[in-house]
């Protein structure tokens, strides 16, 4: 009888190739609500009627279709968007129309940071979960000696930052930090550079890659054989279409976000199991991410009755909800979801098109220390 | 200082400045494994611009076509080139290197007929009107760049593609602590045979000559009784191929491939022909092996400088020789 | 002769009526532009039209360089970025003030017209080619400042910050009985008007002076430089003091767009204000409007925004529209807006070679 | 030497080692009409270019009155007074006949700068330019492209931009090449009255004798980039050298 | 004299929107120099480039050797053995002297004899023989437009205005020359010096306004100052 409560999905739906990601996140928040309201896309006896918005990937465009789904559409949360920069470009809407932004797909943690409001959540991982977690994937001690290796930029830098914090008081020394520039194709002087330094140490000799674009640093530097010095290659799990060129580094350990074998609940089974039935493929990070969203807005909405802003917020800060990562929590100070993430051993297996990056074991939110962005409690 | 440059002059001139490059690099580098290792990778890389570059060079150097939809040319040879290794599969990962090598060089035909034709389609739709009118053909060779994205896009997908590479190229030579990646002595290889034949074609023939006098002045050219749409008709997709088998290679040495491959090798590929000089495949290879060398050196030297290396290099070199370091047009 | 006489006047006829349709969009287009608020009251056109008004700026500037003197240049949106920068950073440094965006935006101002003094000195005697690549390579350069210095520019990330309290929407500027915003044809009289019609008259005196500058005797000494450099040198014009001129002046218009852009959006980022892209959509509109035309990066820049901003909208509608017949919904699904972009691009480069202002007015832009 | 109006001593430019002219010296007095002949390649046309400015000499001086002009660029040397028409036609293609005028005739009167003030506004160096073209009977075509005027007409046009730059120092490149029978004397008696101001200096490359014999006070020859002869017309074109070189046959069959 | 190498019959043509050729109809006989007169802006050299099919015959016929060529490309119609040189000389300043003359063969190699036929005729032509094409004087631009056209045997060289810019002795050597290529080939000339005309043409046409204004040999005209009076303006520069 009432109006449908309206929620907008903000995200590059052009204009980039992570288009690609955006379309999963859809399809991933849909599916998330159906499981919530078992298939009836009804929350206490109102429709849920979904906006999609396209920013572009640019974040003026962005910035203005998110003031548009607040202001003329009217939308009670919206969520978004794909890049890091573009989304930071959409916090200060959110408080300007005092709505809840919903942050997913995007990573940097500056997105839960200083420059971020009260009105903000964010159900995806950010890098200090990837870093942490790869480092603890390494299992670090005084014998490891690592050389990484990232872009050099805020998004690279961080992330290195966060690692190093990670090993602190492990014992592991870093030997080399390499910065190569956006966008390397070609990563043979970093590797020369990153064996030199290695090569004479004694002990495990890592080389961490923590590049976020193409370019197939692991593939290349792999090539160049690194195993003649005993240097292992160590880098975080990637999308599906990515884990093809695992097949390289049978053996290799790290940690990923998700991989749709690995968590293991109701939720996730579902998940697999609708997907292969629908799209003909399993479930990707960005599915499962976008699910993770649509469990929270569902969450949030069948746990209050008084469906305003500042009400939702209350009940959204704290609130543990089930996803097909498991359990996760909006930490009450800056509002992002902690959650687990999966340390993997790759496993090669003919039959199948990808590496797997099979379990070692689960790394729950508790073991690692994600900083705290902001206060919002103050 | 004037013995100096001639005695320069007299063993080869601008050719020898990779070598210079290359000698400088080794008294800086003091490893000598770690040199070797950096030399062959650069001078591979050089050749697989070269590839992508020397078609561009040709268009915009002989034709006066300024192309910005020749990256489309470099991605979809890429995808398709990975979409027929795909279908090959089998062969690909074969243990035998004749299948293998069949795979792959059926990858880089299928790519190159695709630039024949496209090629051909394109000249005929999108150049043709707008020959000697720059702004107009960057106009609508990025309207067809966008179309050709979206095409892309629309076929293949957004995500990500991984292209398997052949088995027999997987894998580095090692020579002591030397490691030479075999797909790049494979590039080399192919990049040579590439220029060796385009050399042929320009400079035992009339058709370099007729195409840059084309440009200057249309109506002459057709005076003298030669059909200059036909002609350039054929340069452009003698181009288009090139950019197409050099995107093949390209997407076999990046393996994991999107829709942006092409458009991410642009100003590198620009750098390149302008380095060169428009309009000389011995200039695009000069400038490519330039390239391909510097950034390797410099990677390794000052990682801070890799970014800036090139555009440095091609400021030196305008400052030095305003028209590039080997131009066929002034 | 007479023959030829009488075609003329033929000719001439033809090409009123055309200025005359020219004149009616341009007229249009400034009445929409004036009264955006209450005509299309919607958050998104009120961004459209904002960014129409300070793409027209933009363009228009960089027509004084390319289409007016013949000056290729990839640095415009370098200068666009200083301005936008300065003062982005200096609000958030500052705080949100007035003498924020004052200090601010002179200093942008001021490192643009120092940066394009040097640039054009130094590099604008030498040939075409090579000054666009020198171009080309000052604005990559600073693109990568940008990314470094992220401490104070964000980085990719680009920075948010807060403008004066008149331009926030929560702004009062009128209010009824009730103490609540006053509405006017529907438009809320508060802060977001009032940072509308700073872009708005802030976009107008630079475009106006702007008019002046091609109307005067310098606007036709940078005809002749692009038409003929040697001859204008032979007939005692100092060619690089012009150019170097005018590259400084399209520069500092540039960067008080930058200015206007960073009031209006509260956002400051590679994409908004530095990237490559925006120059490539600098140069569409140039082209696609007419070169060497001012009116013509009125329509060039209000066709192309609307289209990056309606034509996914339309083809949505296209696509319901045609939702029986077969394969055509297909093509038209608003995902795959950009190939219509493209495609029409191609077609307006077919039917109108010389961009709409030079065709429709017959006066060719330079071959 | 200083009633010579503009004098060059030792000019020399060279091509690679191709001097294009060599060691000319010579002045020239105001009032006086000097032709220069010369083959096809003598160097007439470089001479000219050194002079206004758009080629830079290898060795040797130029001077304008008193003042070395040597290191000004063509600019400052057009602004001082030193002018010239151009061999092959060298405008403003697109913009109107009457344009390419107007922007002479501002040049002349140093108002290149103003941003601020219309141009249309300047309503007497309009009437300026008009002038010039009625003195060049182009008129008619006033409000035509370059690009559509003939080749005669675009010939005119040149000699109305040099008019229009008001120099003391008139150069003309064989200004009547290509120009019909009937329109050629329009040239010569434009040229007839710019001499009737005897504070002018002329300098006129012209390969047809008829022309050179009216109009001449004094003929200089080139040769491969040297001054061969000077003097009076008749002794002039008498010499043997001249012949030889340069009419290719008896000088009473020169007409 | 034998049937006519090339006849235009009823041709107009349109520049743009202008029309500037009026129903021009002309018959050049085989063999010898034909000239072409008029005054600037008469349309002489519209007709050459209708001719060359440079710009496109409105109405009207153009037969070369029997066929009518009006609609075919230009380059079909130079294969057709036509040689074109142009007022503006058309010559490619980024090639060489050389390559610009190799252009003008049909398979890229030179025929001695005549090479050093043209050697003898323009000597600058082999000083700078392998230099930049823009760096020749004007004179020197306009030999090598001519040399091109004759380096190779062609049926019929339509040539516009060669001796401007030349200087007397090239003129004199260039009449002799002319009189000994029109023994193998047809030449239409344009020209405004008419006593070079004079000296070589057989027939002669007078274009004005876009139309033919007179036809006849060139015989006739030189007897007779009247028609060159009113025709050509002749008289009112004495020396001619
Ligand atoms: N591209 C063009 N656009 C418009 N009009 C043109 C164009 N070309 C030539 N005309 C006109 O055509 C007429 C004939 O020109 P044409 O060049 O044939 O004359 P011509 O007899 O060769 O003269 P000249 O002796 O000066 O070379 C002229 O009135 C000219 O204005
Ligand atoms: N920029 C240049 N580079 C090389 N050689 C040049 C250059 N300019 C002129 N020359 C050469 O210098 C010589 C003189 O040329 P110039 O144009 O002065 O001759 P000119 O006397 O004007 O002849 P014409 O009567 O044919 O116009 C020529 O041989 C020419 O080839
Ligand atoms: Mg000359
Ligand atoms: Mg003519």
């Amino acid at each position: 009888a009432d109006d449908p409560v309206k929620i907008a999905l903000v995200h590059g739906l052009s204009g980039s190739t992570f288009e690609a990601f955006s379309k999963q996140s859809h399809t991933g928040f849909k599916l998330g609500l159906e499981y919530a309201t078992d298939g009836t896309m009804k929350i206490n006896g109102r429709d849920i009627e979904i906006i999609e918005k396209d920013t572009q990937f640019k974040p003026d465009v962005a910035r203005a279709v998110l003031a548009e789904a607040y202001g003329d559409d009217d939308v009670l949360i919206a969520v978004g968007g794909t890049s890091s920069g573009v989304t930071k470009g959409m916090l200060p809407i959110a408080e300007e129309y005092e709505r809840i932004l919903l942050v997913e797909p995007a990573v940097a943690d500056s997105l839960t940071g200083p420059d971020s409001n009260r009105y903000v959540f964010k159900t995806s991982r950010n890098s200090s979960m990837d870093m942490q977690a790869q480092a603890l994937a390494l299992k670090p001690g005084p014998d490891l000696h690592v050389a990484t290796l990232a872009e050099d930029y805020a998004f690279g830098k961080d992330g290195i930052a966060a690692f190093k914090k990670a090993l602190e008081g492990s014992g592991a020394t870093i030997v080399a930090e390499e910065y190569v520039p956006l966008k390397t194709t070609d990563f043979t002087a970093a590797a020369e550079r990153m064996f030199a330094a290695l090569k004479d140490k004694e002990g495990r000799k890592v080389i961490l890659i923590y590049v976020a674009g193409g370019g197939d640093p692991m593939g290349k530097i792999k090539a160049m054989q690194p195993e003649r010095f005993d240097i292992e290659i160590s880098t975080g799990g990637h999308i599906l279409p990515v884990l093809p060129t695992y097949k390289r580094v049978p053996g290799m350990e790290g940690a990923i976000y998700y991989y749709f074998e690995n968590p293991d609940n109701p939720i996730n089974d579902w998940l697999v199991a609708e997907h292969q039935k629908r799209f003909g493929s399993p479930p990707d990070f960005f599915t499962a991410g976008g699910m993770a969203a649509g469990l929270a807005v569902a969450k949030a909405l069948q746990s209050t009755d008084d469906w305003d802003t500042e009400s939702l917020i209350e009940t959204m800060q704290g609130m543990s909800w089930d996803t097909p990562k498991g359990q996760m929590t909006f930490r009450p100070e800056d509002h992002q979801a902690l959650q687990s993430m999966y340390h993997f051993k790759i496993k090669v297996d003919d039959s199948v098109d990808w590496a797997i990056p099979e379990l070692v074991r689960e790394i729950k939110p508790d073991e690692m220390e994600i900083p705290v962005g902001r206060n919002n409690q103050e | 200082m004037n013995s100096i440059t001639s005695a320069f002059e007299r063993y080869g001139g601008i050719n020898l400045l990779p070598v210079l490059l290359a000698l400088i690099a080794f008294l800086l580098i003091g490893s000598p494994s770690t040199w070797v290792t950096l030399t062959v990778a650069g001078l591979a890389m050089g050749m697989m611009i070269f590839l992508m570059a020397s078609g561009l060079s040709l268009v915009f150097g002989l034709m006066d076509v300024l192309n910005f939809g020749h990256s489309a040319f470099i991605s979809f040879g890429a995808f398709i080139a990975a979409s027929v290794l795909a279908a090959l599969t089998a062969w690909v990962a074969a243990d035998s290197v004749i299948l293998n090598l069949l795979a792959l060089l059926l990858a880089i035909a299928a790519a190159a007929l695709f630039g024949l034709i496209a090629g051909w389609a394109f000249e005929k739709v999108i150049i043709k009107p707008v020959y000697r009118d720059h702004l107009r053909q960057i106009l609508i060779t990025m309207g067809a760049l966008i179309v050709a994205e979206q095409i892309i896009l629309a076929i293949w997908g957004g995500s990500p593609i991984s292209v398997p590479r052949p088995h027999f190229l997987s894998g580095s030579l090692i020579i002591g602590d030397v490691s030479i990646e075999l797909y790049r002595l494979f590039a080399f290889v192919l990049g040579l045979i590439a220029y060796v034949s385009l050399y042929v074609i320009l400079n035992r023939t009339r058709v370099g000559l007729l195409v840059r006098a084309g440009v200057e002045n249309r109506e002459m050219v057709e005076a003298l009784g030669f059909r200059i749409d036909r002609l350039f008709v054929g340069v452009f997709v003698l181009g288009s191929a090139l950019a197409a088998i050099g995107g093949a290679m390209w997407a076999g040495y990046e393996t994991l491939i999107t829709a942006a491959i092409g458009s991410e090798m642009m100003i590198i590929v620009f750098i390149v022909i302008i380095i060169g000089g428009l309009g000389s495949i011995e200039g695009s290879l000069l400038g490519a092996i330039m390239v391909g060398l510097m950034g390797n050196y410099v990677a390794f030297l000052a990682p801070k400088m890799a970014l800036a290396s090139n555009m440095i290099l091609m400021m030196a070199i305008l400052l030095w020789r305003p028209y590039g370091l080997r131009p066929a047009v002034k | 002769m007479s023959d030829i006489a009488i075609d003329t006047n033929a000719n001439a006829a033809r090409g009123r009526t055309g200025r005359l349709v020219v004149y009616a969009i341009i007229g249009a287009i400034g009445i929409c532009l004036f009264l955006a608020p209450f005509l299309f009251p919607d958050v998104r056109s009120q961004e459209v039209a904002a960014r129409i008004c300070i793409f027209i700026v933009l363009v228009a500037s960089y027509d004084l360089l390319i289409g007016y003197t013949g000056i290729v240049s990839f640095a415009h949106t370098m200068f666009f970025g200083l301005g936008a920068y300065g003062t982005a950073i200096a609000l958030k440094l500052m705080g949100p003030g007035w003498d924020a965006i004052l200090l601010g935006g002179a200093l942008g101002l001021v490192v643009s017209l120092i940066l394009a003094a040097l640039v054009g000195l130094l590099s604008l005697r030498v040939k075409a080619i090579f000054f666009a690549m020198v171009t080309l390579a000052a604005a990559s350069v600073m693109a990568v400042m940008a990314s470094q210095f992220s401490d104070f520019t964000g980085g990719e990330d680009g920075i948010i910050y807060k403008v004066p309290k008149l331009f926030s929407p929560a702004t009062k500027l009128l209010t009824d009985e009730d103490g609540k915003v006053l509405r006017i044809f529907g438009a809320k009289a508060n802060g977001k008007m009032a940072a509308y019609y700073f872009v708005f008259f802030g976009s107008l005196i630079l475009y106006f002076i702007m008019l002046r500058i091609v109307a005067s005797p310098l606007g036709t000494v940078l005809e002749a430089i692009r038409e003929n450099e040697m001859r204008a040198e032979a007939l005692g014009y100092r060619v690089v003091l012009y150019r170097t001129a005018i590259f400084c002046i399209a520069a500092l218009i540039a960067a008080g767009a930058g200015i206007l852009r960073a009031v209006w959006l509260k956002y400051t980022g590679p994409e908004t204000s530095l990237s490559f892209a925006i120059m490539i959509d600098i140069l569409l509109m140039v082209v696609i409007g007419g070169m060497g035309t001012m009116t013509g990066a009125i329509i060039g820049a209000t066709l192309m925004s609307l289209a990056q901003f309606y034509l996914k909208d339309l083809m949505q509608l296209a696509s319901e529209a045609t939702a029986g017949i077969p394969l055509l919904p297909e093509l038209l699904a608003p995902d795959r807006w950009l190939l219509w972009l493209g495609v029409l691009f191609i077609l307006l480069v077919y039917f109108f070679p010389a961009g709409i202002v030079g065709t429709l007015s017959r006066k060719g832009g330079h071959p | 030497m200083t009633s010579a109006s503009l004098r060059t001593e030792d000019l020399t430019i060279r091509f690679g080692g191709h001097a294009a002219v060599n060691m000319v010296t010579c002045a020239f007095k105001a009032g006086e009409l000097t032709v220069i002949v010369g083959p096809n390649g003598a160097g007439k046309t470089t001479y000219f270019n050194l002079i206004s400015g758009q080629l830079k000499p290898s060795s040797g001086r130029i001077f304008k009155g008193d003042d070395d002009i040597t290191a000004l660029s063509a600019s400052a040397r057009a602004k001082s007074g030193i002018g010239r028409a151009f061999q092959l036609t060298n405008l403003f293609p697109q913009l109107s006949v009457l344009e390419n005028v107007r922007l002479a005739v501002q040049a002349q009167h140093g108002l290149g700068p103003v941003i601020f003030r219309s141009a249309r506004s300047f309503a007497n160096l309009r009437d300026e330019a008009y002038a010039y073209l009625e003195a060049t009977r182009l008129q008619a075509a006033a409000a035509l492209p370059v690009t559509a005027l003939p080749h005669g007409d675009q010939r005119k046009l040149e000699i109305a931009l040099l008019l229009a730059l008001k120099p003391d120092i008139f150069m003309f490149d064989e200004p009547t090449a290509g120009m019909s029978v009937d329109e050629a004397p329009v040239i010569l008696e434009l040229i007839e009255e710019i001499r009737k101001d005897t504070g002018k200096t002329i300098l006129l490359v012209e390969h047809k004798m008829d022309v050179v014999r009216s109009l001449a006070d004094r003929i200089i020859v080139l040769h491969n980039g040297e001054l061969v002869a000077d003097g009076m017309p008749d002794e002039v074109i008498a010499l043997p050298l001249v012949r030889d070189i340069y009419l290719g046959m008896p000088a009473e069959d020169a007409a | 004299m034998t049937s006519p190498i090339l006849e235009l019959d009823g041709v107009s043509t349109d520049i743009a929107q202008y029309h500037i050729l009026h129903d021009i109809s002309l018959t050049v006989p085989e063999g010898g120099v034909h000239v072409l007169l008029g005054r600037n802006g008469a349309g002489k050299t519209t007709t050459l480039r209708t001719i060359m099919g440079l710009w496109q015959a409105r109405a009207g016929v153009i037969r070369f050797r029997g066929d009518d060529i009006a609609a075919l490309h230009t380059s079909d119609i130079a294969r057709k053995g036509i040689a074109f040189v142009p007022e503006n000389m058309g010559i490619f300043g980024g090639l060489t002297v050389e390559e610009n003359m190799r252009l003008a063969t049909h398979d890229g190699s030179f025929d001695r004899d005549r090479l050093a036929r043209i050697y003898a005729l323009f000597p600058a032509l082999e000083t700078f023989w392998t230099k930049s094409a823009w760096s020749l004087s004007g004179g020197q631009k306009q030999m090598l437009a001519i040399a091109r056209a004759i380096i190779e045997k062609r049926d019929l060289i339509l040539i516009d205005e060669p001796t401007k810019g030349l200087a007397p002795a090239i003129i004199l050597s260039m009449v002799d020359a002319f009189r000994e290529i029109a023994r193998e080939t047809t030449i239409l000339l344009v020209e405004q010096n008419f006593l070079f005309a004079k000296s070589l043409g057989q027939t002669v046409a007078v274009i004005d306004d876009g139309r033919i204004a007179h036809t006849g040999t060139m015989a006739e005209l030189v007897e007779d100052t009247a028609l060159q009076t009113r025709l050509l303006s002749l008289s009112l520069d004495a020396h001619q």
